[in-house]
């Protein structure tokens, strides 16, 4: 089961999201878009992306192989993120931290790797809608056109003032949008003022 | 009464009739109109006052180029300064005042300064108020009180701004007839575009003119083309969006008015929003500004642009004279006196300085009825708040402009309008901010783009186009060029069909001499705004200020409102007359961003006030809040400061929270220090070139107090270093330092040793740290079911081992940065709430109390602990901390070759060490200098300086740390804290460490 | 002709016809004993001091495009001397002191206007440096003092001084004599006073190499010919690095954008000068009533006079920040200069290791402000061929030595 | 605001990026054996060169690599990207 549960109601984004949520401009109206957050354990992996042995340990670990594309990412479970070179970011839904570190020890013990715990230092967000990818231009320089930026691909730069990693994981479209979590409450904010005339609405946690 | 509308015609709605006032009066206009046309219509020719000199003045242009009539909207928070009337829509409620002119516009008491004019020359200031010297500020508030055009609100602004980043295959500046058919081309190829421009509606002088495209009236052509652009879904037209920014790698700025236009609204939508583009080929096609010509009187209200004329006539319906004269060089000002006439006013006569006339549109004139006055020109005008007549005398340029005209040959025409042409000059504005060269033109006699640097491309009027069928021509070909450029498939689009006509070659007249000379006879302006006349070029010139930019400076050309939009360039051909020289060589300014005013606001987007810049929180902030913490701003953290009890005062709160953890234990969110995880075979090699202490010595499980040295030998960063496996060591930075020590270690791993096989990765986030220090902290701990032993021989002082507290996975660390027994807990920031409820609750028992930055500073500061930033400035070498046994001799390490230098070696340098005031009561504030001498006058040798200074709990009498010249050999001598009062307090130089100096509380 | 109210009275009577001109444009001579390369104001500055205070009269200024055309037409004029390391302030005050006098001096309206700065803190740490330059300062004989939110509140009543802004305002630090000059008339000014000592100014000269034989300078090769000269001073800010390469020498200097803009004229709304370190915005108002305002320095090396509008962007939430009701003035021009900037933001005002050759750099974005001092220093400097004891700590060896003037910590982005 | 090609990234704003100063300065491999003005030169003097730069910039809200950028430093254009090692990871 999940060990890394954000305890939301204590970390107040979720107090965030619903008083914004409640308080719409007109609540009877379609939502643009919606914001949600989204709990997962998440893993920093590094390790030498040339090395066959290390690559194929991984997909052992992992059950599919590393991204080695820059920028994209592979969807599942766990999924598995490019964030550089000799960098990946594994984010699974079903198991914890500790079993995923558990697993790659095991497996890479013979290469020098390393894996790191960082799920709770995260927040995860998803933003949802036809005008997702409208807010998101609103703070960030990446192009979000369809045939730029698509199911598959992620991308880290800049939303707002804080860094993030964004991922187009469904063509509703639907993207994660991956953030330190000290900087989350401020995203939230800046996302709730941007998506005002997007019709964005808070959404329940997923 | 609009006197002045016409019946029929024009964009205008008559049906919406809108309510305004300006000046306090109440008008009436349509909607559709801006300011300046339903001014116009209401026949309200004066607008406002000159700079300098409060010359009457009325509206001159129809659009960005504007001088004059430059009016303050609105009243309160929400009033806009400087706005130009002729870019101002109107609306219902809209409420006008002009900027100069007391007691009123008609009656301006500083009108006075037209008549000492003479005394008030260009540069005149610069030449007088220096004696005697006091008396210049009086003079400089003179000077500003008079100075500056609108006012600023006072209150903080209503309305709110966004930004927008965007990116497409060809972007394009202008909507007139070249921009509309670029995009018309781009677009049918599937191409991104964005089409923008900054009038409420697409069409530029398309909708002021009366040609036909394609058979059909001009605006049904746009209304058809701005149609078949909405149809494609990668189309993005933007109205009311002005392109005022062209930066490096097409990277394009647009600001996009969204309610000004509106009037009275709620400010709960975007005001403005600024387009931040990255273009793949940009389209520049923001047309031509029409030139004034020169002459004496040329700034009388009623004395308009041509180009101006038409657009009020064929656009807002309104017919700004009723005995109208035309003078030009050229022939496009025929087609003002065709429009004039087809809307009923008077044309007295069409004057044009050349002796061959106009062509076909000259016969279409006379053909009217028209006297057309060929070889002759305006030289002066007549009126007083709005023009009465106009002086005309016959002229010819035999090889040069004659100096003087014979005052016999005056003829006078009386007239209420004086509609001007001097020819056009292109909009090269971004062009030029692009980094494109820009030539004068000896054929057009203008500025023209010549060469681009950036992926742009000129079309139409901007690119010296003056015919409607070589704008569409133009239009078309560069957006096939930019389709071209993009890869795309260029889609057939045939160029539209217009008649063309046959046109005479303007003549150039850049000044049209008067009866006396320049400086003598009225004055001839070049800048409306700033009273730059040609006598001022004139002046400048004979004073040695050649260059053109010198001249612009010394008299102020082009630096209004308006850029010099209107007259920049008549002034740069003056300026060559003066000095003999082509105008080619005179060169021009470079153009710089903003093409027109652009909001603060609008630039700034929506992270202002409480979005300026993020706000980091630990896991824990909610409860700080809850408990009444006061917080401190650290970099871009917010950290309890203290935690008042009650209506406690920081120093009430600091004391108690002390000497509960010096007596039991206390508890301190430590969470925002840097946290940086590093693994690898290389992780010994790559730390000890980092930190300067033996790293490889260092056992698993122990901790180290490390330091890290910038090359130039300076503290750069300190923190615990713990070696938690062979391979692996988990190092904490300080709060600031967090991100600049990382990427620090990055660029020397990635840059110099990308040999080093060593995986760095931040956990700042992931652990929250949370610190318990006191002599019952052990017990804290064993009282919520802590799994291991703590006692010190298991767990000894700089040992880390995991463990588990309340069942969460945790990981400790016996360091101390108070002096206590205390230990640092490491915990996934998910739980660290928990966790740190459960300590609180647990601790209830041992007198718990949380405590803050300022008692986490006190406590280390009775153990005299650096902190890095404070104590230290970047100035500060380890030896100067007495840290030199961390300094490894047997290794080299970053920043060793620079402790060698002779000023690091220096035995002056100032030192770490503990001052006591001598009466052991006065607290000196942090950064106070230290000095020897006291009876010393300035500048008085200062010793050192106070880094640190506290009213210390424990020891119960101030102490304070500095760094002192000489150091700690100077231990019980007397330095003196200067204060700012003049007094000196004298201090006791004593060894930093005031507490416990043995260490034995923290090892216990 | 002396500039004085009386003859503008006279001159205005005849219709301004016999003004004569400001300065002459002579033809570059074959030969000067010292040239200087650079009619910036502190060029112009240096010849005027070489020449009034040291007697020597065969001086050129050699400028490449027109006097006063590079920072000094570039900058946010701010002038104050509350530097925190003695060395620092005793220059500064050194040049507040001529700025003083300085209209007097040249016949010629500088416009210097002591409205003081202020410099806000926004943190605790802000705070604890102010305290301790203010303390410096004071001990250095510069007038400076602190003052509290509610002093700055009533001092400045558009300042944002609530409590609840993001970077509430702790306090600041304030210089009254410090303030803000017209920067064209600096350079007008000097080349003025500079030309009446018989002083060349060459306009449209640029120097494409300085002649040296034996390790000392024999001249320099301009686009207007050859020029020979005992001595050369080089005082070209950004462009610094590009002539010590002429002369065989690397310099401890890196060229940067730096940008700043003006608003539209308005009627009085700041009577002072506002600077914040911490939200990285400065700010004053013109006597044309534009607001002045200063953005960050662009990361990047550049020579291109232009900066990134994300800076701007930057600089306007700042001030914005600081001035909640400026929102809806516009930016009217904004502008980009070349600043030096040395490791430790103070000037290099030195000899060279080739004789007869000295430069004047590492200004970065302070230089406006110094212009008399630094002109009045490296006059003396270049006379004696040794610095006076203002601007010894600032020659090249101190980057060996280690005996940096650190003026980071203090200045940061500081103008 | 320039547009800068991560070569693992491709083309994003500079202000994703971070900049490193002049690349090609090395560290001296052993420091100690250098007088002062040797040790001066590599720490402070450039040769902030009018023209042509090889300079160093961190992908820092990307990839977090550092590489090479050819540019010139008064039109901005760049000439092309490069990694900083032969062999680096693809």
């Amino acid at each position: 089961m999940i060990d890394t549960k954000l305890n939301l109601p204590r970390h107040g984004l979720e107090s965030l999201l619903k008083s914004v949520g409640s308080s719409a401009d007109n609540p009877s109206a379609p939502p643009g878009a919606s914001l949600a957050i989204s709990l997962n354990a998440q893993i920093n992996l590094r390790g030498n992306s040339r090395n066959k042995g290390f690559l194929s340990a991984a997909r052992k670990a992992l059950g599919q192989d590393l991204p080695l594309t820059a920028n994209t990412f592979h969807q599942g479970e766990p999924g598995v993120f490019w964030l550089g070179p000799d960098e990946w970011l594994i984010s699974s839904n079903e198991e914890s931290s500790a079993v995923l570190l558990g697993r790659l020890r095991d497996h890479l013990q013979d290469h020098a790797f390393a894996a790191t715990d960082v799920g709770a230092g995260q927040v995860c967000l998803s933003l949802t809608g036809a005008n997702a990818s409208d807010i998101l231009a609103k703070g960030c320089t990446l192009d979000f056109h369809p045939d730029h930026f698509q199911v598959g691909d992620c991308a880290q730069s800049g939303l707002g003032k804080t860094s993030v990693l964004i991922a187009l994981v469904s063509n509703a479209p639907e993207f994660r949008i991956m953030v330190r979590r000290s900087y989350a409450d401020y995203l939230v904010r800046w996302l709730l003022h941007s998506g005002k005339e997007f019709g964005l609405r808070a959404g329940a946690a997923s | 009464m609009q006197k002045n509308r016409l019946q029929s015609g024009g964009r205008i709605d008559r049906t919406q009739v809108l309510n305004f006032r300006f000046n306090g009066r109440a008008y009436q206009g349509c909607a559709g109109d801006t300011l300046a046309s339903a001014l116009l219509a209401n026949g309200v020719y004066l607008i406002g006052r000159s700079f300098k000199l409060h010359r009457p003045r009325g509206i001159v242009g129809s659009g960005a180029e504007e001088p004059n009539a430059i009016v303050q909207i609105g009243s309160g928070a929400a009033t806009l300064p400087n706005q130009c009337a002729t870019q101002v829509l109107l609306y219902e409620g809209l409420d006008a005042n002009s900027l100069r002119g007391w007691p009123s516009v008609q009656f301006d008491v500083g009108s006075i300064t037209n008549w000492f004019s003479r005394f008030l020359a260009a540069g005149f200031y610069y030449k007088t108020f220096m004696a005697p010297r006091k008396l210049w500020s009086f003079y400089e508030k003179l000077i500003r009180d008079s100075a500056g055009w609108g006012h600023a609100p006072t209150k903080a602004d209503p309305d709110f701004y966004e930004h927008r980043n965007a990116h497409c295959d060809v972007l394009i500046a202008g909507a007139g007839p070249a921009g509309l058919m670029a995009a018309l081309a781009a677009a049918n190829s599937g191409a991104r575009v964005i089409i923008a421009d900054e009038q409420s509606e697409f069409g530029g002088r398309l909708l002021s003119q009366t040609d036909e495209i394609d058979s059909m009236a001009a605006t049904d052509w746009v209304a058809q083309a701005i149609n078949t652009l909405a149809q494609h879904e990668n189309v993005r037209m933007l109205p009311r969006s002005t392109v005022f920014g062209y930066f490096d790698h097409n990277f394009v700025t647009i600001a996009e008015h969204c309610t000004d236009h509106l009037g009275a609204h709620k400010h709960t939508t975007v005001r403005e929003r600024l387009w931040r583009v990255r273009a793949r080929q940009v389209i520049l096609a923001q047309g031509a500004f029409e030139r004034p010509l020169v002459f004496c009187n040329n700034d009388r209200p009623g004395v308009m642009l041509a180009s101006a004329v038409s657009t009020y006539v064929n656009r807002y319906g309104v017919c700004p004279g009723r005995e109208v004269v035309v003078f030009a060089n050229n022939d496009s000002a025929y087609r003002c006196a065709l429009d004039l006439d087809a809307a009923g006013a008077s044309v007295k006569a069409v004057i044009d300085s050349r002796a061959t006339g106009a062509g076909d549109l000259q016969q279409e004139v006379e053909a009217l009825g028209i006297t057309v006055m060929t070889g002759h020109v305006v030289t002066n005008t007549l009126g007083s708040q709005q023009i009465r007549a106009v002086q005309i005398a016959k002229f010819s340029i035999e090889g040069t402009v004659p100096a003087t005209l014979p005052a016999q040959d005056l003829v006078t025409i009386q007239c209420d309008l004086l509609a001007m042409s001097g020819g056009w000059s292109p909009a090269v504005h971004l062009h030029s901010q692009s980094g494109g060269r820009i030539t004068w033109s000896e054929e057009l006699h203008c500025f023209v783009p010549d060469g681009t640097t950036q992926n742009c491309v000129s079309a139409g009027a901007g690119n010296g186009a003056w015919e409607l069928h070589d704008c569409l021509r133009q239009g078309l070909e560069a957006g096939k060029a930019a389709i071209e450029y993009c890869g795309l498939e260029i889609s057939d689009l045939a160029e539209p069909k217009t008649e063309g006509i046959e046109t005479n070659s303007l003549q150039p007249l850049w000044r049209v001499p008067a009866v006396k000379a320049p400086d003598r006879c009225p004055k001839q302006f070049l800048d409306f705004q700033n009273d730059t006349s040609v006598a001022d070029v004139r002046l400048a010139v004979r004073e040695g200020y050649r260059n053109v930019e010198h001249v612009k400076r010394y008299t102020a050309l082009g630096f209004g409102t308006d850029q010099g939009k209107l007259g920049n360039i008549n002034g740069m051909a003056v300026l060559a007359e003066y000095l003999g020289e082509p105008i080619a060589n005179v060169g021009t300014t470079t153009f710089r961003p903003a093409y027109t005013p652009t909001s603060f606001g609008t630039c700034a987007g929506e992270t202002v006030g409480q979005l300026f810049d993020p706000v980091r929180k630990t896991a824990i902030h909610e409860w700080h809040e809850a408990a009444g913490a006061k917080f401190e701003t650290v970099g871009q953290w917010l950290r309890p400061w203290y935690f008042p009890d009650g209506d406690e005062d920081l120093d009430a709160a600091v004391k108690r929270e002390c000497l509960a953890t010096r007596r039991s234990v206390g508890i301190m969110d430590a969470s925002t220090l840097g946290k940086i995880d590093v693994q690898g075979p290389d992780a010994v090699k790559f730390l000890e070139r980092i930190y300067t202490h033996d790293v490889g010595k260092m056992k698993v499980g122990r901790c180290a107090y490390g330091i890290m040295l910038g090359e130039d030998g300076m503290l750069k960063d300190d923190g615990v270093m713990a070696r938690l496996g062979e391979q692996h060591f988990y190092l904490t930075t300080t709060t600031g330092g967090a991100a600049s020590v990382m990427s620090w270690l990055e660029l020397w791993l990635q840059t110099e040793w990308p040999d080093l096989d060593v995986y760095l990765t931040s956990v700042t986030d992931h652990y929250s740290t949370i610190s318990v220090a006191g002599p019952t902290s052990r017990q804290l701990l064993q009282a919520i079911d802590c799994d291991t032993s703590l006692d010190a021989a298991d767990f000894p002082f700089m040992s880390t081992q995991t463990a588990t507290l309340c069942n969460l996975p945790v990981r400790l660390f016996r360091v101390s940065f108070s002096g206590e027994l205390a230990f640092e807990i490491n915990v996934a920031s998910d739980h660290a709430l928990t966790l740190w409820c459960a300590l609180m609750d647990a601790g209830k028992n041992f007198d718990i109390t949380p405590y803050g930055t300022e008692s986490m500073h006190v406590l280390r500061a009775e153990k005299g602990f650096v902190i890095v930033g404070q104590d230290t400035d970047g100035s500060v070498t380890p030896t100067d901390l007495h840290m030199s046994w961390m300094l490894a001799s047997d290794k080299d390490f970053l920043g060793k070759r620079s402790l060698r230098r002779p000023d690091a070696l220096r035995a002056d340098r100032k030192q770490w060490v503990g001052l006591i005031p001598a009466d052991k009561t006065t607290v000196i504030a942090e950064g106070t200098q230290l000095i020897e001498d006291t009876a010393a006058r300035a500048p008085v040798p200062m010793c050192g300086h106070i880094s640190s200074s506290y009213d210390s709990p424990t020891l119960g009498h101030p102490i304070a740390l500095a760094l002192l010249k000489g150091g700690l050999e100077r231990a019980g001598e007397k330095v003196y804290a200067s204060l700012a009062n003049g007094k000196a307090v004298p201090m006791t130089v004593t060894s930093p460490v005031f507490y416990d100096p043995q260490g034995e509380r923290q090892r216990d | 002709m002396k500039y004085s109210a009386l003859n503008l009275l006279r001159n205005g009577l005849r219709h301004n016809r016999d003004w004569p001109e400001a300065w002459r444009h002579p033809e570059p001579k074959s030969h000067y004993d010292v040239i200087i390369v650079g009619g910036g104001g502190h060029g112009l500055a240096t010849a005027y001091y070489l020449a009034k205070e040291h007697g020597l009269r065969n001086i050129a200024v050699l400028e490449k495009n027109w006097i006063g055309g590079g920072n000094t037409a570039r900058n946010t004029t701010i002038v104050r001397s509350n530097y925190l390391w003695t060395e620092a302030a005793l220059l500064y005050e050194k040049s507040m002191q001529l700025w003083e006098g300085l209209s007097n001096d040249l016949n010629y309206n500088v416009m210097f206007s002591q409205r003081g700065v202020y410099n806000l803190g926004h943190t605790l740490q802000d705070m604890r440096d102010i305290e301790r330059r203010v303390s410096a300062n004071r001990l250095n004989g510069l007038d400076a003092e602190i003052v509290t939110p509610d002093q700055l509140k009533r001092a400045i009543p558009a300042l944002n001084t609530s409590a609840s802004a993001r970077y509430p305002i702790l306090g600041a630090s304030l210089q009254r004599r410090a303030g803000v000059a017209r920067h064209d008339a600096v350079a007008w000014g000097f080349a003025r006073a500079a030309d009446a000592l018989g002083v060349d100014i060459i306009e449209q000269c640029e120097v494409t190499g300085i002649e040296r034989r034996n390790n000392k300078v024999t001249g320099v090769q301009t686009s207007r010919g050859h020029i020979t000269a005992d001595k050369v001073g080089v005082v070209v800010a950004g462009h610094a690095s590009v002539l010590a390469n002429m002369a065989g020498l690397r310099l401890p200097i890196q060229s940067h954008p730096l940008q700043a803009f003006v608003s539209e004229p308005l009627k009085p709304v700041l009577d002072t000068v506002v600077m914040s370190n911490a939200v990285h915005g400065y700010v004053s108002q013109s006597d044309k009533g534009e607001l002045v305002i200063g953005a960050g320095i662009d990361a990047y090396n550049g020579y291109g006079q232009r900066g990134s509008f994300a800076t701007i962007e930057h600089a306007l939430q700042a001030i914005i920040e600081l001035f909640p009701s400026f929102s809806r003035l516009r930016l009217l021009r904004l502008w980009g200069g070349i600043v030096d900037v040395c490791p430790d933001a103070c000037p290099i005002i030195s000899k060279t290791p080739v004789n007869g050759l000295y430069f004047n750099c590492g200004w970065g974005t302070g230089g406006f402000k110094a212009t008399p001092g630094s002109g009045w220093a490296f006059a003396h400097t270049i006379a004696r061929n040794r610095p006076h004891e203002l601007n010894a700590p600032f020659s090249l060896d101190r980057f060996a030595t280690g005996a940096l003037v650190d003026e980071h910590g203090a200045a940061a982005v500081a103008h | 605001m320039l547009l800068i090609e991560c070569p693992w990234c491709g083309q994003r704003a500079e202000t994703e990026f971070s900049y490193g100063g002049e690349a090609g300065i090395t560290r001296p491999i052993d420091p100690s054996a250098l007088d002062d003005a040797e040790w001066a030169d590599y720490l402070y003097m450039r040769n902030n060169p009018c023209g042509s730069i090889k300079e160093l910039w961190n992908h820092s809200q990307g990839c977090r690599r550092w590489f090479g950028v050819e540019r010139d430093t008064v039109s901005y254009k760049i000439a092309g990207s490069f990694k900083l090692y032969a062999g680096e990871e693809k």
